[in-house]
């Protein structure tokens, strides 16, 4: 065991997965040489080579059908987009191809691509550096759909990705890179070596795609959340004095419906958070679920404590933010709802 | 608003009723090009870009540096793949005008291109055709009863009824699966081309794009990476003059051949006679050798006319003359193979009579045993609950659910509607 | 008053407005001479000039980016994209540019753009000429989505689309450009001429973007519904013999809350049904919005009827449909629930 | 799998620790390169696209055919534009290390880019600059207390504190909005001077993009359509040698100049001495002649060099020697034209020492006004509400109801965080 933050466990998952498995190339913009933006491929060249771990041409679109055709022939490539804001250049190889060459040719072909990206706000990057599209891609069928929320599950579910005989599109939430963030700025920064999910095993393990994690036991209302505002929620179940069950989604798709449902069938109570716009974002979908599923035990109307439909601005960042005052309202909401 | 307007809109040589005008076409006599060897510097083979490679000269007979020097028994081959795949495609747009079909792609008049092509290509080569290379199915020997049960979406479908017709794939014949969505495989491709420099095989990568889909993103990302890691692919732009309605120059053709996009990148870029069956065998063999030498990639631009409609959705005597292919400048590639190998003395009118019968009573024997495995109105039909299956490699439990919720639904509605009759415009 | 089917009406809506406003110009692939591969854009250029109606390059990025362009300089641009299954290409140019020039720019800048695609399936167009991407767009603040079922509104709507100053993203449901089809492909096929809501004026009118319809009065159930599906709702209704409200949603977004929340609210309970995969589908935020506006009233879950999360097999179209038997048993079981 | 490969990567002439070496670089002699007429044809002068159009010599003379004759006093004025973008551009980034702004770009070294290219246009032509043209709104009279505020996202911010420091725009000085996606901006730019020629206006529009950049969709798609419809653009590709870490040679820049992409499409490719004011403002105004007179657009490859960090977020000295800068062989834009101005006697080493000063003093005043209507940390500030503002033009309900719902969270919050002391990475 080792202390790891987020940055590291994904540099490990990938160190990790460079030893064990010939086929695992690594691409991306700046992620060679450099190591990234963010560091998380920092070494890897030097330890790798040039052949296993290569800096791209600035094209999304480009670095994403570059994987699938590697892919098809046998390398288990794993893309780095510099931010989740710049997937959309790439967007079509993702919808039209990447997810559907397995079911337009009927199993004879497959791309084992994982894509991995930075997501989310709070680090005043403004509206193109700060955005959370994982819902939209919830919506294509053919790719997984991942956001871990702490190291420990970070470099399980990287590993798990890689190995995965399916495309994964791997969100990682670069608030908590470095710590776990409770919502507040103006706290002290909290490094992950503070923090039990900081423990990281230094070789290979995984954490299982399509399985949610119940993160605080509760029961008077279930936050389903994941990344970022899996900290935040905890914050806020304290702001709130509410004892609610916290659940990670962790993979929004394929969706582990059972554990979610099992948790708001219990409480009666469900406030979904995530940090991208409300409208149509994945929170719709967690509200669609639960609802058909738990309609009997529910004893208030699902809330949503989300992202503004705006742009994420970069003056009010933290007015943006669905910081731990508005769950924990939305929390007393529910559980005080007749 | 003032109404004069300044912007360049291009026109077409010719529209109905027009006189066909390929005077815009330059054409190099054949034998007029260099072939240089293959590891000279893009910087002094420009004019592959500019010129255009033929061999077959006007009287039939084979010329210049670029003669391949092939066998007429490989001649006879390259014929006969030619001749099949016109045929084919002749049937299949008839069975399609039946309603027995939803839809077809002919590669009319562009057959020296897949089937030049795949016969100067390794079988080990991995192949990412557009929709319009049929031949290259041909060329590897597939039996055309698959092809026509992909298009039948039938019991034997190799895509299980997912596809529209003509969206072929072939694992084992190392062509990739074909994609609705133009231009994306072509920087696949690249990828896979990649992944075989990275692991040191000696296979390369061949992709296929229209000119007019070469203004899609893709291409640009194909050429930039191939550029940058001199991958082992060969870039195939087929010019065939059109997109569906809107001729070359909507892609950018007015001013620059295609071939020279290629040196804009750093690579080299040959224009080839695509009629030219011998011509467009020997730009890929040249092409591939400096691929498996390691000497980067190539784009080809292969300049043909397609003589059919784009699709059976189409109708181009809206917007082009009919006699255009006709009055086509390089005529078509089975008559010119055809009429090489009569020069040569190893054909005749009367063996292409016979071997033109004989194809036509296979397709006609391919398409019966093809119909026996169902068709899209009557007998062995695919299973509805299979397409729940190969969205992930394994079911995750919402589709499990989905399934059943089908099965429970046709288990209960006494009869549920299969087919529709209606088969509307695709692009 | 005129009898039109929906491509007609269309082309009509094109007509008027190139005719009234030296703004509007169209563009796209095979929009020009040739009038549109579903001839919807026909003899427009012929009438208005070659610099009015534009083809364009087979470029859907260049399509939207060209179109962005042409707005910020004043002119109200109508952009085809042949299928909406093609308008991924030109995803970025939407979202971050088209989206977001006028915020970005506190104002200062603009684009009108108007975005006119084909989509649904029904037509045996498999999996890429099939699809229904409108929950993605509804995700993006700073578009409209809009989505018609009839000539009427298609026209009304359209017009509305190109004098908004507001992006639009206006898909065109083309299973039943022309005639209404009410989810049995074996019936003949019927015309908008016989059809109310195939009157459609010549001239000038507008259909108002961000409100919805009611289309059948009901009491025991609502349907929320947009597109094709309006029909097959209203043969379900029939099929299911239930006494229910169907209303067409007609704009994605903004979503008309108030419409959509009053029915379901008398009703009690409801439906939900569209084309699109149904996982994160627009028909989750429909879901969503409802049960926290209606809670206290809901007596059912609400149920949504989709399209599978598959790709659109060419083969199973009819399978994969969500045609009348599904819709009804919805009903039935939303009206039968305790 | 074999450990083999034959992959080709691009390397950088050299790493940190290693000797700077720029010998990759092909540089004509100033005054070398022939001038033709706007008129002619594209293969008439692909030498444009190879070469390298400079006008001042080593002896900071200027020669040649390219030489623009400017007055004594449009030189200077030029010079004051580069010295004070660069004074500003060092301003900001002492300012961001101080944590009072959140991020900065500089633009050092590639002054002459952005202020030559200014001078050389119309105010009314519309410019759609990367991140890296400040010089523009220097150039158009931009007061700098605006660029300032924007920095600060203070209660003068124009972008009212949605955007990243640097994301300007400029509405009535024409200079269109900036994204923080890389490219869009290119084809935008063709589809304004689309519009402008289908109006008849005589305005062109001018955009840039990084060499970096050019690998994406958005660039082919500018190139296409501006060859298409030849549209009055022009369009820049300033190649600054690196994108963030990567040199060039990743974008594609190692087999072939990036200017020669623009031949590829059948555009003019020029590719010019980026940090000589002299040619920079010779070679637009030839483009711009070209543009204005409907002869079509043009693609100018400027060499030149990031002589400063990619931004605030970025530490160049991991990836590249530190020596490169004062190695680069074409200097810097601004000791060559104040050396020129010294050679025509139209300039001293005391006039710029003063002019330094006067200029420094000028952005700390403009600091201090800007710092008056708001910081990040303390002053007035702009209403967090505004946030729900110009989504749409007009406020859908559902953003009335969440403006309201802040409203109401702010209302009850005694007191809500409003900033935060972290800054990670921007790209
Ligand atoms: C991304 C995308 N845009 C548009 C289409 C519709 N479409 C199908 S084929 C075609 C024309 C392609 O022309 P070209 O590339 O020249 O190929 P050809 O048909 O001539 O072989 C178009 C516009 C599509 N399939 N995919
Ligand atoms: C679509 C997109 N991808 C990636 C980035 C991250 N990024 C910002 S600047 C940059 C390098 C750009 O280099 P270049 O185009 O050469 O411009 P320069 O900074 O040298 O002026 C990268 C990769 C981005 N902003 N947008
Ligand atoms: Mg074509
Ligand atoms: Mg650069």
């Amino acid at each position: 065991m080792a202390r790891m933050n987020m940055v590291q466990a994904l540099n490990s998952a990938m160190d990790v997965m460079l030893e064990r498995d010939p086929r695992v190339v690594i691409l991306g913009e700046d992620v060679g040489y450099f190591g990234g933006v963010f560091r998380v491929t920092e070494g890897l060249q030097r330890k790798y080579g040039e052949h296993r771990v290569l800096d791209t041409p600035i094209a999304e679109g480009g670095i994403v059908a570059a994987a699938i055709g590697m892919g098809v022939n046998g390398l288990k490539p794993v893309a780095e987009i510099q931010f989740a804001d710049y997937i959309y250049p790439g967007f079509d190889q993702v919808v039209s191809e990447l997810a559907r060459v397995r079911y337009r040719s009927a199993g004879e072909f497959s791309a084992p691509v994982t894509i991995r990206t930075p997501c989310g706000g709070g680090i005043r990057g403004g509206q193109t550096h700060s955005q959370s599209p994982e819902s939209v891609f919830t919506h294509v069928c053919g790719i997984k759909v991942v956001m871990p929320s702490n190291p420990y599950d970070a470099k399980g579910l990287l590993i798990s990705a890689i190995e995965d005989e399916d495309p994964v599109v791997f969100f990682e939430p670069k608030r908590i890179y470095n710590g776990p963030f409770d919502g507040d700025p103006h706290k002290p920064a909290v490094p992950w070596s503070a923090h039990p999910r900081g423990e990281v095993p230094e070789g290979h393990y995984t954490v299982p795609i399509g399985r949610a994690e119940v993160v605080r036991e509760g029961r008077q209302a279930s936050v389903l959340t994941y990344g970022t505002m899996v900290h935040v929620a905890e914050a806020a179940v304290r702001l709130a004095g509410v004892d609610a069950e916290i659940i990670d989604v962790r993979t929004m798709s394929p969706l582990d419906v059972e554990t979610l449902c099992t948790s708001v069938c219990k409480t009666g109570r469900c406030v979904v958070v995530h940090e991208a716009t409300r409208f149509s974002g994945y929170g719709a979908e967690l509200v669609a679920t639960v609802q058909e599923e738990c309609f009997w035990n529910l004893e208030a109307p699902i809330q949503r404590v989300t992202g503004w439909d705006t742009p994420y601005p970069h003056a009010f960042e933290w007015e943006y933010f669905p910081g731990p005052a508005r769950i924990a309202a939305a929390l007393k909401q529910v559980t005080e709802a007749a | 608003m003032a109404p004069r307007s300044r912007l360049h809109v291009p026109h077409p040589p010719a529209r109905p009723g027009q006189e066909p005008d390929f005077s815009y076409l330059e054409i190099s006599p054949a034998g007029a090009v260099n072939r240089p060897d293959i590891t000279a510097a893009v910087r002094d083979i420009e004019n592959l870009s500019l010129e255009m490679v033929r061999v077959l000269d006007d009287e039939h007979r084979s010329v210049g540096p670029w003669n391949p020097h092939l066998e007429a028994e490989e001649l006879q081959v390259g014929l006969r793949h030619m001749l099949l795949t016109r045929l084919f495609d002749d049937r299949m747009q008839k069975i399609q005008r039946q309603g027995r079909i939803s839809f077809y792609i002919k590669s009319t008049g562009e057959e020296a291109v897949a089937v030049a092509q795949g016969m100067a290509l390794q079988p080990t080569d991995m192949l990412f055709p557009s929709y319009r290379q049929q031949g290259l199915h041909v060329v590897r020997g597939r039996n055309l009863v698959d092809l026509m049960c992909q298009c039948l979406s039938n019991t034997r479908d190799m895509c299980k009824g997912r596809q529209m017709p003509i969206m072929y794939h072939w694992g084992s014949g190392n062509i990739f699966t074909i994609s609705g969505n133009l231009a994306t495989q072509f920087p696949q491709a690249v990828g896979w081309a990649m992944a075989a420099a990275i692991k040191g095989e000696d296979r390369l990568a061949a992709s296929w794009i229209g000119e007019g889909a070469s203004a899609e993103a893709d291409f640009h990302h194909a050429m930039t990476f191939a550029a940058v890691y001199q991958a082992p692919v060969i870039l195939n732009l087929v010019n065939n003059q059109y997109a569906i309605s809107t001729f070359q120059g909507f892609a950018g053709g007015e001013h620059r051949t295609f071939a020279q996009r290629g040196p804009g990148y750093g690579i080299p870029g040959i224009r080839v006679d695509g009629n030219d069956f011998l011509a467009v065998y020997a730009v890929t063999q040249w092409a591939a050798q400096r691929a498996r030498a390691s000497a980067g990639p190539t784009l080809i631009e292969h300049v043909t006319y397609r003589a059919g409609a784009h699709s059976t959705s189409d109708d181009p005597s809206r917007y082009r003359p009919k006699e255009e292919w006709q009055a086509w400048p390089l005529g078509d590639p089975i008559t010119r193979l055809k009429q090489h190998l009569i020069v040569l003395g190893e054909w005749s009118e009367e063996r292409h009579a016979r071997l033109e019968k004989e194809l036509e009573a296979y397709v006609t024997a391919c398409w019966k045993e093809a119909e026996s495995y169902g068709t899209l109105t009557g007998g062995p039909a695919l299973d509805p609950l299979t397409m729940f299956e190969d969205v992930l490699k394994q079911m995750p439990p919402s589709l499990v659910h989905q399934r059943e919720e089908l099965r429970a639904l046709q288990a209960s509605a006494a009869k549920q509607p299969h087919s529709a009759p209606s088969v509307a415009k695709k692009g």
